[in-house]
């Protein structure tokens, strides 16, 4: 028997595959089509304190190698996840879920976190200091090492469940903003969000996007999320949840061994809505082959 | 929603680039206005196609090589198995026709295939209708020979005025209709705008197609919806235009 | 007839595809398999002063969607360089090529510019201020405004050809650093180098790249390749060679819409060498459909 | 170099994970130590595989399935045709054999194939040599009987004494001959130390396979050396160690 378990800050994870955030709605279009609970955790979609429609049709392009997004956080919010859809989790998904947090203004991101905090679904907060999606907010508070670490400071301040700050690769360097987090306060850290990219209708000349350019997910950004969460993983003490790009059991293997605790899946499940299920099932198979016993003890293995 | 393996039947095609493929094998349950989402080998998203048709075991769809991945599609030989979510999507609603009110099936281009799989279906439950179909000219006319089999009174207007009418599908009367209607976003606003009511559906760039991305998600009267999981079908009701 | 030509600041290219710095040699494998006078041109292998061996090996790595290298810029020094390779281009290549010229300090560079400047086989020199694969020089300059306007700024009073800047994507922001480029007087801007990626072996836990990460390039780079060019020619004023991902006629069409005046093809080369001339002959076919008669008007259309 | 398009005619299972293919099609000229490049479909890179055996219009594969790439090239159905780029890299050199020499042809594992195709053409010129092959044991032995056949005269060492001779290839006296060596490194690296002279053809993580990128090149006594183009073969005095 592999054991595959993990721990998230004290969340233990009967194994390391957790669904994306945005990927996975609040798990329930996926529970009518296998039992959600096999998964280590899922992560919901980005909210915000006021309900938002998010940016204008078309927002999803296709990519050789993956898709770009430009949803714009589209979400009920706060409050009115938290009432409906948090609350509705128990009927179909009986492990702690994983509340992606966003927001526009330090103020507003405590609230929301706080909303998350008090939610008995909810067993890790994610702050979403990445989305490249909104203008103002988001983004910004992900890039500059001062501003990053008064909101983790004083989101971590404000709620009791552990707090991990999910950054952005859209920066030269992402040693110093993971290491304000941890400074900060953060429990943990996920990377990577999405990379910013563009696609060109070359019959229209248009943008297939209405806002130009988008995050960029999927099989093509595997490289680049094993580079950083390495380089990340070198340079705090804090767990490292892993993601972008992955697709397979090896891939979350790599993940792991560059330095990752637990991994995200995101576009995966769009195009395959069984991909977390064929991931879970083949680990341990995997990990069997590869001779791996305990599956925690590959994490930062990398040399 | 039920993800499953299909088999191409065969491969048909209608006009320069429009083609009817079928596909078998074990398809759930299907209605009238729902679509399917398809796996082609070597593009990352699946391909959304509308039902013009199904029976137990088999689901028929017509449509444009747009691009690379529907084209790739034309091209599959038979025999070849496609993975498909199929059963996506609400669906036409006929339980909705209000009371004592003539109905219009209005169509246009690509958006008729599936409503010939709703015409079939009303015409089954012995609901009164008409259809009418436009396209640009009489080289790109689908469907039509398939609606006079059966036995509906089809009219059929030409932007060029090469067949039928000239002009465009609003130049026939439904003011008083409930009309269904599948077509591009401005034929769909045009009827829209002088129907009395009824059943429209959209069109999204989508990512999953099954209702977790938000990738397709438009402003309606109830609030955010997805056009995948919420529509493909919304009423006069439901759209903000 | 299509009208392919474009200008690069003077140097006309009969159509705008022009093979990469790094995955064609000094052009003589390739001319051995096709004639090499249909590319607009091509760029040569990176040059610094002295000889240099490179990284050790392992230095290639596969990915789903590309490939990691970590040459760390191999090659025979800038006067051997001069003395026989570009010497040699002219018995089976007609046109003027690109030089790309490497350092590791100011004076480096200058003195590598001359010597490219001076060889009557280079129509234009390319500063490489964005490899990732040596730790001095090289990227240094090309993530700091200030280090690369003085560079750039020297280099230009130094030479008398067009100087292209080629910019790194491994930026927070890649405008900053156009701009300076432009200011310092640069004539135009390769856009992108590679980005920073690593594979693990999972069955190894080692890195594949001996050097551990390495530039990810080919189509999984594409989006990001896009949206940098876009985001570049709405900043500058001087032409822009656009690059990373391209493969096909549509990437070309694709990448210039965006803003490139010309487009280098790296990656597609090294799997299949007959790339370029696919490319080529593919395009005044693609325009033609397209109902695009000079294809110079497209840069930039993208809106 | 040639790029061109080949058939699988077969593939046979040699050891557990050893596979044998042929290839047919215009191959080019071609040399006993020179490599091919195969795309396989749903792979970036191309795998390079040493020539085994060729003739006019076929070529002969013996690979290891190491990886996914080698994998799915094992599975490929008889007919199914790939890209391949032929005639890589210099390839063993018979002129430089010096006269009044013993030659010795050593192979290690999948080191062995290329020594195959070399044996035959040495043979065709009526030289005489030994051959030492060594492997891990007798379950991995792969193309003795091909060596057999040629009717050469060959000592088989195993590390695990399964088969032949308990030990590895360099318990075989090599001290006055000259070497023509394919294996791993430190195979490769433990026999030139004891032989007199020889070739020595190498391996490296490639990216093009023609000479292009610099991701094979490694330092020699004659400057930078590319495996893929100046390689696979080199020889003593050109290597460091
Ligand atoms: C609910 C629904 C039902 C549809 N039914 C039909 C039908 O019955 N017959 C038919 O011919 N077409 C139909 N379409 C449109 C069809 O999905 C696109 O033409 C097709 O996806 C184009 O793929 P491509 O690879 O050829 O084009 P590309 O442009 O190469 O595709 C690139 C990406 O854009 C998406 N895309 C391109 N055009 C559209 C579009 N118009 N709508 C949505 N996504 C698009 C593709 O799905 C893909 O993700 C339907 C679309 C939706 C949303
Ligand atoms: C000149 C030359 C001749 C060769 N001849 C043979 C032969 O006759 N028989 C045989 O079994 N093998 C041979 N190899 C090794 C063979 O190329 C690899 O085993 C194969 O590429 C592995 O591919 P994969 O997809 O199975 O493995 P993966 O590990 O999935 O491949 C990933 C990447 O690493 C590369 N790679 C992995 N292992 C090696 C390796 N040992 N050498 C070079 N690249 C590697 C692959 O080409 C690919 O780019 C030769 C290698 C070289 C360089
Ligand atoms: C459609 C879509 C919506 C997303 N929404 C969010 C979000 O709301 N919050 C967030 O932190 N990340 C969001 N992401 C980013 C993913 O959670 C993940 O970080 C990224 O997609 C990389 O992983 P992948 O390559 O496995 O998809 C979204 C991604 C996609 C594709
Ligand atoms: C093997 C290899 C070697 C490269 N060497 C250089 C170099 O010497 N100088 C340089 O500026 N860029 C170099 N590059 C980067 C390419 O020129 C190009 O910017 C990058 O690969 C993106 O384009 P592509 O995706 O088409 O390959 C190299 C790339 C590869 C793959
Ligand atoms: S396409 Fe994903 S929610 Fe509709
Ligand atoms: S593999 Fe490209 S030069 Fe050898």
């Amino acid at each position: 028997m592999v054991n595959l378990s993990t721990n998230l800050s004290g969340l233990i994870l009967t194994n390391p595959v957790i669904a994306a955030s945005g990927t996975f709605g609040f798990g329930k279009e996926f529970s009518s089509l296998f039992d959600i609970n096999i998964l280590g955790s899922f992560c919901t979609k980005g909210m915000t304190y006021s309900p938002r429609l998010g940016n204008p049709q078309p927002r999803i392009a296709e990519c050789k190698a993956g898709m770009l997004n430009s949803i714009g956080l589209t979400n009920n919010g706060a409050k009115h996840i938290a009432e409906h859809e948090f609350l509705a989790i128990k009927n179909y998904f009986n492990k702690p879920v994983i509340a992606n947090v966003c927001g526009f203004s330090a103020e507003e991101y405590i609230k929301n976190a706080i909303i998350a905090d008090e939610s008995p679904a909810v067993g890790l907060i994610e702050l979403n200091v990445s989305c490249p999606n909104v203008k103002q907010g988001g983004i910004s508070f992900g890039t500059q090492t001062t501003v990053l670490f008064k909101l983790v400071n004083a989101v971590k301040k404000a709620i009791k469940k552990p707090l991990y700050v999910k950054l952005s690769p859209n920066v030269t360097d992402i040693k110093p903003l993971a290491k304000a987090s941890e400074e900060a306060g953060a429990d943990g850290l996920s990377l990577i969000n999405t990379l910013l990219g563009a696609r060109i209708d070359i019959n229209t000349r248009k943008f297939i996007l209405a806002n130009k350019y988008g995050g960029y997910s999927g099989k093509g950004i595997f490289p680049v999320a094993v580079r950083m969460v390495n380089e990340v993983y070198n340079s705090v003490k804090i767990p490292i949840i892993g993601m972008g790009g992955i697709s397979t059991a090896a891939d979350v293997l790599e993940m792991m061994i560059a330095g990752a605790t637990a991994v995200q899946v995101g576009t995966a499940n769009l195009i395959d809505p069984f991909a977390c299920k064929k991931i879970i099932e083949k680990l341990p198979i995997l990990c069997k082959k590869l001779g791996i016993k305990t599956l925690s003890e590959i994490v930062g293995s990398a040399r | 929603m039920k993800k499953t393996l299909l088999t191409i039947k065969s491969t048909l095609k209608l006009t320069d680039d429009v083609f009817k493929t079928i596909l078998e094998g074990d398809v759930g349950t299907l209605k009238a206005g729902q679509f399917i989402d398809i796996k082609i080998e070597g593009f990352t998203l699946r391909r959304p196609i509308s039902i013009c048709d199904f029976d137990k075991n088999s689901i028929t769809i017509v449509y444009k090589t747009i691009g690379e991945g529907t084209l790739a599609l034309s091209n599959l030989p038979n025999g070849q198995r496609l993975d498909v979510l199929t059963g996506l999507g609400n669906g036409f609603d006929s339980t909705k026709i209000p009371a004592n009110t003539k109905i219009s099936l209005v169509g246009g281009g690509l958006g008729v295939p599936p409503l010939y799989c709703l015409a079939k279906h009303l015409k089954g439950q012995n609901i009164n209708f008409d259809v009418i179909l436009g396209f640009n000219s009489d080289k790109e006319i689908i469907l039509l020979n398939d609606f006079n089999a059966l036995g509906i009174n089809t009219v059929v207007t030409t932007a060029d005025g090469s067949y039928g009418m000239k002009g465009f599908v609003t130049a026939v009367d439904n003011k008083d209709k409930y009309v269904f209607a599948c077509g591009p976003m401005p034929m769909l606003k045009a009827v829209y705008k002088v129907s009395n009511g009824g059943q429209f559906s959209f069109e999204a760039r989508m990512a999953c197609g099954f209702g977790v991305c938000q990738g397709c998600t438009i402003q309606t009267t109830q609030g955010f919806l997805r056009v995948c999981a919420d529509g493909p079908v919304f009423t006069k009701e439901q759209i903000i235009w």
